[in-house]
């Protein structure tokens, strides 16, 4: 069953006002084409939750889409401070709620296995766990010594992007895994955006492959370059360059949204933007082709 | 046309799969309906097999849980871990399969023993999947011949649930899944009543409510409506016996 | 560093009297070369845990290596009956543990994450929680329901076979996968046996495809067709002939004694059992190749 | 031979390593630390980062924690909750880097905030992966400026757990990593006595013990044996800025 449609057309169908959203993506595969689409709809007062809310969750929060974000790492990866969020939040202006990294994965993994919650071994570093509710203890049955425990996090929506994917959704994913799969497992509507679509006979040529089946996507759509300024592994690089500028641009809220009127509202998809970038971006991220050995299934 | 018994347990399973249905599937005459449904009235049937494999096309039968023909060409292959919590208990599955030496006035299944636990008459298989499979897929079908020694009034030990003891004990228990929701018999169709006791709701062409009844442990109850299925038609068995298992593993 | 050695040297240095084994791989990948090598070199009182204890733990288990079985599933896969560890068991002349499959595979997750126990969602059928003392409950803090448990499983030895592993003891499956990864990663040792010893460029070619580091491993073993009578996807296919002769051979103590006598004890190893099944069962299980789409992991 | 604040504590740290550690590296100056151990006395050191790549081999300076290079070329990539479980708690790791605004008398480490939590003076990052690797890794090693405001005698906020607050409270937490190990700064190193408190164990060539002190927010003891670490050698500094870092990205 083809679940193919256009990004704005999905954006429409499955993200709503007040959802709780994970967009996908440690460093790598970052959804950034389709937070452009969600602040080009205006949604508002969603829930971001990301372990590391990275560039998308700064513009979206710049953006005014946001009530509240969920975190483990609030940084810009190689840089430094993230500086919309951070300052939304010292403001008192925009709600938080945060984990380690583990305690974020804990939960999106919890949420996808169906489990109410998962345990982790204790840390000692407890302050955490003071100011967040949610972070609880259980006694472990064999032992008697407490473990802490987080609830299953089960997102309104996740988006994913990947690699490749056909047209039911069945998705082929490599390089850094992050927590995709948990994020799409967990969510109750899954958006998939592709670098590309390929016959279905690509990604059942190498089931081990695939990371999410396509029944559980709500909506697969295919954009090339949908995760710039990250990166797709194989695809292109990651933009450093726009990482640091991003520094500077984030320092002056008349910058941001000079910014955003220039290359979120000013653009009708990632098509356009990716034009815009122009030829001496787009040759900078070039990559050289690097295959994998192929394996052999057998024909049983 | 002629057929036997498992043919027509097996054709009356295959009819009770829809289009869509995600399917965990075992081996044997399980993946032989799932098969017949896909081709016929379910064309979109998902199979996902315990093993790990999600929208198998197996090109040959498969004669394990873990046959190699049902990796190759699949959609995608997963750890058990990732089966059991991604796609079993995180509710994303339709119908499952069951089987088991016993199955009582209630549903329940045992595959564990036949005798007290620790002193075992017999030793059968035990739980596998069977147990996560009855308690969280949303509808279970079992297919068995219709035999007292089969139907126990109550099992020896529970191996999976089906309705407990009846009487809205399941769904006091908080299983996700909706329960056995019919036993496919060689004479017809047993399902749950509200309280949860399977009762006769169907027969087989040329199969009495009084075959049915002597064949079963506990006084058999039938329903107010009793139901006459549909005699298996060529094409279910020509694709059957073709195509499917041409030779007659499962279909003895 | 290389961990290469002769399969016969790695259970003589990893494998104990008494110890806890699990011989890794749901249907595919089944070791029986080390299992034929435990039980030429003689060893007893082994804890035997495997999801499906297979054809591997009925020959081991009439070879008298074992204790104790621990299990979820004790059939003949496709077959019927395991006959010797059922009527070992019937007779108490064997202990046994048993859990679900799921309950299986979350001990042994639990103990591959460092956990002390894993939790499931309840499943109505109280009567193997009643008959083992190891599954138990705990109360989910934030809903007040109860959810089941079941302790790590850490065996003292894990055999895993795979396609191809470097000589360090990387190591790229699939196909099937079971519990490959959990139990490598929950055993105290690790034997790795493998179809084929690669140079470590395939494996780094695709480090998506690796399950198991090698630092993780204690001893690579290049074995070829190592898990005949089970497969290997992509090398050889099932002898299901061999599954229905066990059936046969099974049911009288003197054919199973002359079974270990003729193919355990009466050959040196693998590359001697393999010779000695012949052409006729060699061509029997041959592989027609069918390789993956190959995917481009960029140089970077 | 010269040589700056930045090479002097990322080589003393590569010193620290050793050969065949299992290493949870982050960017900047902690990876610089492992690749030059790697290319001097740790040629099997094998370098995991959280993102879940293991025995990467990075053809340039990673850029980020998530940078494409760690991939191509290594021996396995995973997902973050594998790294996290099978790795860090799993106790495979032996070595682990963490950084922060504050560390305190006891180890403790704050990346998190400064002020109160609910209304921060100032937002940090937050953990990451830090809460865990301070608590599973078997040794850990902190890179840091010595300056008053970044050693308080104690942290606003624990993000990660160094020995609490001391005499065997973190023995008794029942955390099966060794804790802060080392803490190296421009001026020296700083190592757990018996009693978890960090005191100055070495001197870099030409710092006093009062440098140190006056740059200590609590009374900075001594050891007994107050070493002089070894200066940087030229073939150190070389493999660092001619290899590792040519455009001094992270030496600066």
């Amino acid at each position: 069953m083809s679940k193919v449609c256009s990004l704005k057309e999905a954006v429409a169908s499955y993200v709503k006002d007040g959802d709780t959203l994970y967009a996908a993506g440690f460093t790598h595969l970052i959804p950034f084409a389709a937070g452009h689409e969600i602040i080009r709809q205006g949604r508002k007062n969603l829930t971001l939750a990301r372990a590391t809310p990275d560039l998308i969750y700064d513009q979206m929060v710049a953006a005014g889409c946001a009530r509240k974000v969920i975190f483990s790492y609030m940084g810009n990866p190689g840089v430094g401070s993230l500086r919309i969020v951070r300052s939304e939040l010292e403001a008192g202006r925009l709600e938080w709620e945060e984990y380690s990294h583990f305690g974020m994965i804990t939960r999106l993994s919890a949420g996808a296995s169906g489990l109410p919650f998962l345990p982790m071994k204790q840390t000692g570093a407890a302050d955490l766990e003071k100011a967040n509710p949610n972070i609880r203890r259980v006694t472990d049955p064999y032992s008697g010594e407490e473990v802490v425990v987080v609830p299953a996090l089960n997102p309104d929506v996740a988006i994913v992007h990947v690699q490749r994917a056909d047209r039911s959704g069945n998705a082929h994913i490599w390089g850094i895994l992050g927590e995709q799969k948990e994020a799409a497992f967990a969510a109750r509507h899954v958006i998939l955006t592709a670098e590309e679509l390929v016959d279905e006979e690509v990604i059942r040529s190498d089931p081990n492959r695939s990371m999410i089946p396509g029944f559980i996507v709500d909506a697969v759509c295919e954009v090339p370059f949908a995760s710039h300024p990250s990166y797709t592994q194989g695809y292109y690089d990651r933009d450093n360059a726009f990482y640091l500028s991003w520094d500077q641009i984030s320092e002056s809220p008349e910058a941001v949204r000079a910014w955003l009127d220039e290359w979120v509202y000013g653009v009708q998809d990632r098509a356009e933007y990716w034009q815009k970038l122009g030829a001496e971006t787009h040759e900078r991220l070039r990559v050289t082709p690097n295959l994998s050995s192929p394996v052999n299934y057998g024909a049983y | 046309m002629e057929y036997n018994a498992s043919e027509l347990m097996i054709i009356n399973a295959a009819r009770l799969l829809r289009d869509g249905d995600v399917v965990f599937v075992g081996v044997g005459q399980p993946n032989l309906a799932c098969n017949l449904a896909r081709r016929t009235h379910a064309p979109n049937l998902l199979m996902i097999y315990e093993a790990g494999v999600i929208g198998a096309r197996p090109a040959r039968l498969p004669l394990s849980i873990g046959d190699p023909t049902l990796v190759s060409g699949a959609s995608l292959v997963c750890s058990m871990y990732d089966v059991f919590t991604l796609y079993l208990q995180r509710g994303n599955v339709d119908v499952g399969f069951l089987g088991g030496a016993q199955i009582d006035r209630y549903g329940n299944i045992n595959a564990t023993v036949i005798g007290p636990y620790d002193h075992p008459k017999v030793r059968l298989p035990g739980s596998g999947g069977s147990q996560e499979i009855a308690a969280w897929a949303n509808r279970c079908y079992i297919m068995t011949p219709h035999q007292k020694r089969r139907f126990p009034e109550k099992v020896d030990f529970v191996t999976s649930a089906g309705f407990l003891n009846g009487n809205g004990e399941r769904q006091a228990a908080g299983l996700r899944g909706g329960g056995p929701q019919a036993v496919v018999t060689n004479l017809g169709i047993l399902e749950p009543d509200d309280s949860g006791e399977m009762i006769l709701t169907a027969l087989h062409p040329g199969c009495t409510l009084e075959q049915a009844q002597e064949n079963t442990g506990w006084p058999l109850k039938a329903a107010s409506q009793l139901r006459l299925t549909e005699p298996p038609t060529t094409e279910e068995l020509r694709i059957l016996r073709d195509e499917l298992d041409p030779d007659r593993i499962y279909l003895k």
